[in-house]
């Protein structure tokens, strides 16, 4: 079984080496082929592993090699998969086998098409070893590995100035994130004596609440940041400038999930301070709202879809906060599966309107993209929990399990919530493809994506449709390891909760047909009263969150930093060395008249420094005669 | 006191012939006063039972010290009175007082305190220039075979450095002579 | 009314300040010289006055040398300007400024 | 041979150097090449001849110069120094391969030979007095380097350079006076071997007095804020190799100084300043690495990310913990791979236009290719990715610091945010976006010679990122014996109390838990 292991692992690097040697040179069609071949590899390597576990129920554990060992420190690269782990490799392997395809499709026109293969396999290769890890450090290890592989994949397109932008933004802010994950390591090796998961898990029994506590936040700002969670948000709305299948595999399937794995994967700590549980899951159901809130608005379609993973992610944490980490790792995967085909979809809108973002420049584009239709709708469906499909099997457990632990305000917010997510979706999908054709306005020709393109994102159709009735096997699988336990809830009530959702969901679809699928929708032209109402405006401006973190963080910044070089560097330090030195050699310009030549006036110096010494003499004469030696 | 009397005497002349020393504008009042001064010196000697040195005082400095420094004139042009451009004088004369009282304090605060002990203590019933001698040609005999060494030493290097090219005199070439032999020097 | 040490080290004292001031403020070379003399006489009274009320010979050695060097610097000295005047024509200490800093 | 082999490491290229002089000019380049080869290959024998198990002094030569005094040439290396001088012959090597057209090559190569002696003397030295002569002669080269090869402002920056480091290294010279002279009044005979000293348990207040003296020399070689502002002129006017090895090895010999001296002579002291030094520390990363910031020139960008870094070393030095002072000796390696590299990767881009002004650039990354990936692997290197050499170094020494303080770390950690800032916003300006001037529209990419030079530097920050065993092994043996040394010779409590035991047991649980600091 180690063999498949080290295969499922390394055939993403070797994919991505291989891509890197061809970086500087024109498109070539068999760098993409032969990526997405290897991560097919990988991705059967990683079933045969699911297999196993699911046989055997015995988790493999490899130490490849030590990495770092000094002092009481021994940090191997050991590589660990259990059932929580084989999931995320499963869901990281599937999706980017999809999304390797799909771009084939793509990237066709792009002349970084080699260097985006390189960039995408490297992520892949990352993201395997941040979930693989047997330990933090690697953890940290694919958790940084992730963060440099998005940037350069936001930044893909280097000569647009918001790309690379937004590249630097998302590092940045997730940099933010990893000094708090890197202060919970260190937290964690001065109180454990090591960062391995088994080794610490079990000494996690014996420390003080307090220093728990301090681990758990410290480890959660990390999962904060990669999984975009408030105040550190902006920048996942700002990485939709990178190509979409980025978007699908790292902004929407994987990489934001991060940060909800950590969680999972340190169930142990986080079930013994349920206090910090709460805390996020308070922040998880928060997100959620607020980020809904800003997809009701918003006239790009990827940040739509941004948003809604955004809230999506709120419901992950609001789950794993309560302490439900397998309801929250189910609906992960199945939001991979629905959140990335949702993206390709929009990928496919994309491509035949020329790169145009906004949904009330389309509509009407059933007819052309009847393919994408379907799975935009089957996608959208999903998301908004509308039985059977996958989000509401995984969404209601999440409801069910805040309801059960009569945490009725994270109940209300997360199935108000589901209302509004039901809306924005349909919004999407009704401005795209229903009503008028407002595309021909601008002159576009939408044409439909090419075939393979699509046969490529039926696996994730496949997700979205079956993953539901997977719920009890699923859970049979991780109980193991989480702890889990199914919530029951008394039949009818359950019933009633099951038929209110449905109907407050079906009737926010409806809305939605209603409002934006007729054809008096017009392109806006910043002009209606909705437009110009307090609310939109927040909406639309993300309730001036940027404005703000531009305005007061990073615009001080860039003028402390010149205030600190101009001012402080150059006219205090330095100026003080300076001036020592030019004291210094001023002296010895003043003291150069001394030497006139002319000996009167050196006999008159030497008198000074006769009379200078003398002077010395006597004090030196009366310190020691008073000074009683 | 007579001893006052004299020591006030002496003490008076020297500080007036010292101070036409370095006040005149005129280069022979100066030898002169000098001249005197050194004299008048060789008196304290004489008060203070130093008979010896007081007698070497009046050789030394008046005879042979005084008669170089004579001589010495002759070759310069003395007859100009010498010009004094000089800044504050305060400053010289507060910097030279200042100078003096320190040189005083340091000498005078082991006598003051009394931890003086005679190193070499005059021996009573011998005259002044038998206990000179006594010392001299004992403890200081190399000191004073070196002084006579070095009195050599000064008495040749006087004669050979003012005795270059005695037969011609400054003074009495012409100014067009003199730049001429400057070039020369220059060219070669 | 004894005359005493002190009566001795003043005078000495005034002495070494004539001689300080001509020091400073003569400009002739020669009569610089003259200025360092009353500065060596000065001195001289001093060692004699101390080796007279402390019964010590030193003092008056000391003069003795003191002398001698004396003699001897103005031997040298005198030689070594008259090279100089012929040299320069002056003995002016205002034109001597060849180590000019 | 290889009893001597640290002598003939050290005077090999000094030999070399001298007969340099006879070489014609067409020739000189081949000739340092050789020569550079051989002292590389040399330390590399010097490496497999070493033996990873031994944490004391290896290759050890003795040979009494003044008796009378107790200063002897005495060599030898342990494992913190052997890394730094394979390093230091590395660089040596790689400089005068990538040796660009340089007027007066000869003269140039000449100077690198020299240098490179005084440096393996540097970190080779046993005795103070040796170890000081090397230290103040590593000075001249330096000096000529950057006066006769450098910008226009090169005298200024030289004279800068030279008078503020050889001020500082005269206080450290009277400190070394002073220990030799308490080694005197102690044993009774007189040492300056660095190995006697370390037997010399010193009251307190001396050492206070002592570390002072010594630090000041350390701290403005290092360079420490507020001792730093030599640096960016010194790296703003050097050419190209001036700034790769000053930046990879001279600022070391500060650093390699505090741990061979400062640590186990002073360990009560070193006890006593930590916390004010740790302050220092995280000015130095946090306030320069803003100034790094507002830099418009790219070299001055990578000049002040070099004291930002030296920040972290000081820090984790000053752990006192074998984490913390092991991964500071592996950050100085990885800082002088990386900062090294980088600043020959700015030194391709000035060969071709002769500016280093950021704005003069922008879309490198279109016409220059390679020469952009490698400047980003580089890039991402220095800022401290895990899987590259600095990550290696900065993790140990931030975890070293944090058992010592929380909120210093944390502050310090602050330092890999402002770090990514500064860097990816020189690497947007300089890389991305259109090619808007004219001049950089026909640029021709990193050509072979540069890319020997700088390959090998990407090859060996990744491999030790990757696999830092090999050296954070013998680095480890010879730390922990330090650590040994000091917690033995500490006498304060605090000092105790902040060294940590090595012969118990390891107890892990803190004693201090954030709840209190913050309180």
């Amino acid at each position: 079984m180690e063999k498949y292991l080290y295969i499922a692992l390394f055939a993403p690097l070797v994919s991505s080496l291989f891509s890197l040697l061809f970086t500087a040179t024109p498109k070539k069609l068999f760098t993409g082929i032969v990526a997405s071949l290897l991560i097919i590899t990988s991705l059967i390597s990683s079933s045969i592993l699911l297999t196993h576990i699911l046989e055997t129920g015995e988790p493999i554990h490899v130490t490849m090699m030590t990495w770092m060992q000094t002092g009481g420190l021994y940090i191997p690269f050991g590589f660990l998969v259990d059932q929580v782990s084989v999931t995320m490799m499963m869901v990281v392997t599937l999706v980017s086998s999809v999304v390797h395809v799909y771009a084939i499709g793509y990237m066709d026109h792009d002349k970084g098409f080699n260097r985006f293969f390189a960039w995408l396999s490297a992520f892949v290769f990352s993201m395997m070893i941040l979930v693989m890890s047997d330990n933090y450090a690697g953890l940290f290890i694919g958790w940084e590995g992730v963060g440099l592989c998005s940037w350069g994949l936001i930044g893909f397109w280097f000569h647009k100035e918001s790309a690379t932008w937004a590249a630097n933004e998302a590092f940045i802010m997730n940099r933010i994130a990893d000094l708090g994950m890197l202060i919970g390591l260190f937290l964690i090796y001065w109180n454990t004596g090591t960062l391995q998961y088994d080794g610490a898990f079990a000494a996690f029994h014996q420390l003080p609440t307090a220093t728990l506590t301090w681990i758990g936040i410290f480890l959660f700002i990390g999962a904060m940041g990669k999984s975009a969670q408030f105040p550190l948000h902006t920048w996942l709305a700002d990485a939709m400038e990178g190509p979409t299948p980025v978007s699908a595999l790292i902004h929407a399937a994987t990489m934001v999930t991060a940060g909800v794995y950590l969680v999972i994967r340190s169930h142990e700590l986080y079930s013994l301070i349920p206090h910090v549980g709460l805390f996020i899951a308070s922040l998880g159901t928060f997100v959620a709202l607020f980020a809904a809130s800003m997809a009701l608005v918003n006239r790009d379609m990827k940040r739509v879809i941004a948003y809604s993973t955004l809230s999506q992610l709120g419901y992950m944490f609001a789950a794993a906060g309560l302490g439900a980490y397998w309801v929250a790792l189910f609906h992960l995967m199945a939001h991979a599966g629905f959140k990335a085909l949702l993206f390709l979809g929009a990928g496919n809108v994309m491509h035949a309107m020329k790169d145009e973002l906004d949904p009330f420049k389309m509509g009407g584009l059933k007819k052309v993209m009847k393919w994408t239709w379907i799975m935009m709708v089957i996608g959208s469906l999903a998301l908004a929990g509308v039985i059977p499909f996958a989000g509401f099997f995984s969404k209601d457990t999440i409801l069910e399990a805040a309801y059960s632990g009569n945490h009725m305000v994270i109940y209300g917010v997360l199935l108000f919530t589901a209302g509004l997510t039901a809306f924005y979706s349909f919004r999407l999908v009704a401005l795209i493809f229903h009503g008028e054709e407002r595309y021909k306005l601008f002159g576009v020709h939408p044409h439909e994506a090419y075939r393979f393109m699509l046969v490529a994102m039926s696996p994730l159709l496949l997700v979205a449709i079956v993953v539901g009735i997977l719920q009890t096997p699923f859970f049979d699988m991780v109980e193991e390891v989480l702890n889990g336990h199914e919530y029951h809830i008394e039949h009818t009530l359950a019933l009633i909760m099951l038929v209110g959702t449905q109907l407050f969901v079906g009737l926010a679809i409806l809305y939605a047909y209603v409002k934006y699928a007729n054809s008096k929708i017009k392109v806006p032209d910043g002009t209606s009263k909705i437009e110009n109402s307090f609310a939109y405006k927040l909406l639309i401006n993300q309730y001036y969150i940027p404005y703000a973190y531009e305005e007061y963080i990073v615009k001080p910044y860039r003028e402390l930093s010149e205030f600190f070089w101009q001012k402080i560097d150059v006219k205090v330090v330095d100026a003080t060395v300076d001036g020592i030195a030019s004291i210094i050699y001023n002296t010895g310009e003043k003291t150069r008249d001394m030497q006139s030549g002319n000996l009167s006036t050196m006999l008159r110096w030497m008198v000074v420094g006769l009379i200078i010494l003398l002077s010395l003499a006597v004090i030196f004469g009366f310190t020691v005669k008073y000074s009683g030696v | 006191m007579f001893e006052a009397v004299a020591f006030y005497l002496f003490a008076f002349l020297t500080i007036t012939m010292f101070i036409i020393t370095v006040t005149t504008s005129q280069a022979l009042y100066a030898l002169t006063a000098l001249a005197a001064g050194m004299i008048f010196i060789s008196a304290f000697f004489f008060i203070l039972g130093a008979d010896f040195l007081g007698a070497i005082q009046i050789i030394v400095y008046t005879g042979a010290v005084m008669a170089l420094y004579a001589f010495g004139m002759m070759f310069f042009d003395t007859t100009r009175s010498v010009k004094e451009k000089q800044g504050n004088k305060f400053i010289i004369t507060g910097l030279s007082t200042l100078a003096a009282v320190l040189v005083v304090l340091i000498v005078g605060a082991p006598m003051v305190s009394n931890n003086i002990v005679a190193l070499y203590p005059t021996i009573d019933g011998m005259g002044n220039v038998q206990n000179v001698g006594l010392i001299l040609f004992t403890k200081y005999l190399v000191p004073f075979e070196l002084a006579a060494v070095m009195l050599l030493v000064a008495m040749v290097a006087g004669i050979v450095l003012a005795g270059k090219k005695m037969d011609r005199s400054i003074t009495l070439t012409n100014d067009a002579e003199l730049e001429i032999e400057k070039n020369k020097k220059v060219l070669s | 009314m004894e005359i005493g040490l002190n009566h001795y080290l003043v005078l000495s004292t005034i002495l070494f300040a004539i001689g300080l001031v001509g020091v400073m403020r003569r400009k002739n070379l020669l009569l610089l010289f003259f200025a360092t003399e009353i500065l060596l006489n000065a001195v001289n009274i001093a060692f004699a006055a101390i080796s007279h009320y402390y019964g010590d010979m030193t003092g008056q050695m000391f003069a003795f040398f003191i002398i001698a060097v004396a003699a001897s610097e103005v031997a040298v000295g005198l030689g070594l300007l008259i090279v100089w005047y012929k040299r320069h024509g002056s003995i002016d200490l205002d034109v001597l400024t060849t180590m000019k800093g | 041979m290889l009893d001597h082999i640290l002598s003939i490491l050290i005077f090999f290229p000094a030999l070399a150097a001298v007969f340099g002089f006879m070489i014609q000019k067409e020739s000189m380049r081949t000739y340092g090449v050789a020569v550079a080869l051989i002292e590389f290959v040399l330390s590399l024998v010097l490496w497999y001849a070493f033996d990873n198990n031994v944490s004391g002094m290896q290759f050890v030569e003795n040979i009494p110069l003044i008796p009378a005094f107790g200063i002897n040439y005495s060599l030898g290396i342990d494992g913190i120094s052997l890394f730094i001088i394979i390093l230091s012959a590395f660089f040596t090597f790689l400089g005068i391969v990538s040796l660009t057209d340089t007027p007066k090559v000869k003269y140039m190569i000449i100077t690198l030979l020299f240098l490179q002696m005084t440096m393996a003397g540097v970190f080779a030295a046993l005795d103070a007095i040796v170890f000081y002569t090397f230290w103040e002669l590593s000075l001249v080269p330096m000096l000529y380097i950057i006066g006769a090869w450098g910008g226009p402002l090169r005298i200024y920056a030289s004279i800068k350079f030279f008078l503020y480091t050889f001020a500082g290294s005269l206080v450290m010279l009277v400190g070394m006076l002073f220990m030799a002279y308490f080694y005197h009044q102690a044993a009774g005979v007189w040492s300056f071997s660095i190995l006697d000293w370390y037997r010399l348990v010193l009251p307190e207040n001396f050492q206070l007095w002592l570390f002072v003296a010594f630090f000041i020399g350390f701290a403005i070689k290092v360079p420490m804020f507020p001792f730093h502002t030599w640096l960016p002129y010194a790296h703003g006017q050097a050419p190209t190799i001036g700034s790769v090895i000053l930046a990879a090895i001279l600022l070391k010999m500060g650093t390699y100084a505090f741990v061979r001296f400062s640590l186990p002579l002073f360990p009560d002291a070193a006890a006593y300043f930590m916390i004010p030094i740790a302050i220092l520390a995280v000015i130095m990363i946090i306030y320069t690495s803003m100034v790094a910031y507002a830099q418009k020139d790219i070299k001055q960008v990578v000049a002040y990310s070099s004291i930002a870094h030296m920040g972290v070393i000081i820090l984790g030095t000053f752990a006192l913990n074998v984490e913390g002072v092991s991964g500071s000796i592996f950050l100085m390696l990885g800082h002088g791979v990386v900062a090294g590299g980088l600043f020959m990767l700015v030194g391709v881009i000035y060969d071709r236009r002769h500016t280093k002004l950021m704005s003069e650039f922008g879309g490198l990354a279109h016409v220059m290719p390679r020469y952009a990936t490698i400047f980003g692997i580089m890039m991402m290197a220095s800022v401290g990715l895990p899987l590259t050499i600095n990550f290696v170094g900065e993790f140990l020494s931030l975890l070293g610091f944090y058992q010592q303080s929380h909120i210093l770390t944390l502050l310090a950690g602050t330092g890999i945010i402002v770090g990514a800032i500064y860097m990816l916003a020189a690497y947007k300006k300089a890389f991305f976006g259109e090619v808007t001037n004219e001049a950089n529209k026909n640029l021709p990419d990193i050509n072979k010679k540069e890319l020997f030079g700088i390959i090998p530097l990407v090859i060996v920050a990744i491999w030790l990122g990757v696999y830092p065993k090999p050296v954070l092994g013998p680095i480890n043996n010879s730390v922990t014996s330090i650590i040994k040394l000091m917690h033995a010779k500490a006498t304060t409590e605090l000092a105790k109390e902040r060294i940590p035991d090595l012969t118990k047991p390891r107890v892990f649980l803190m004693k201090k838990t954030i709840n209190k600091e913050v309180n």
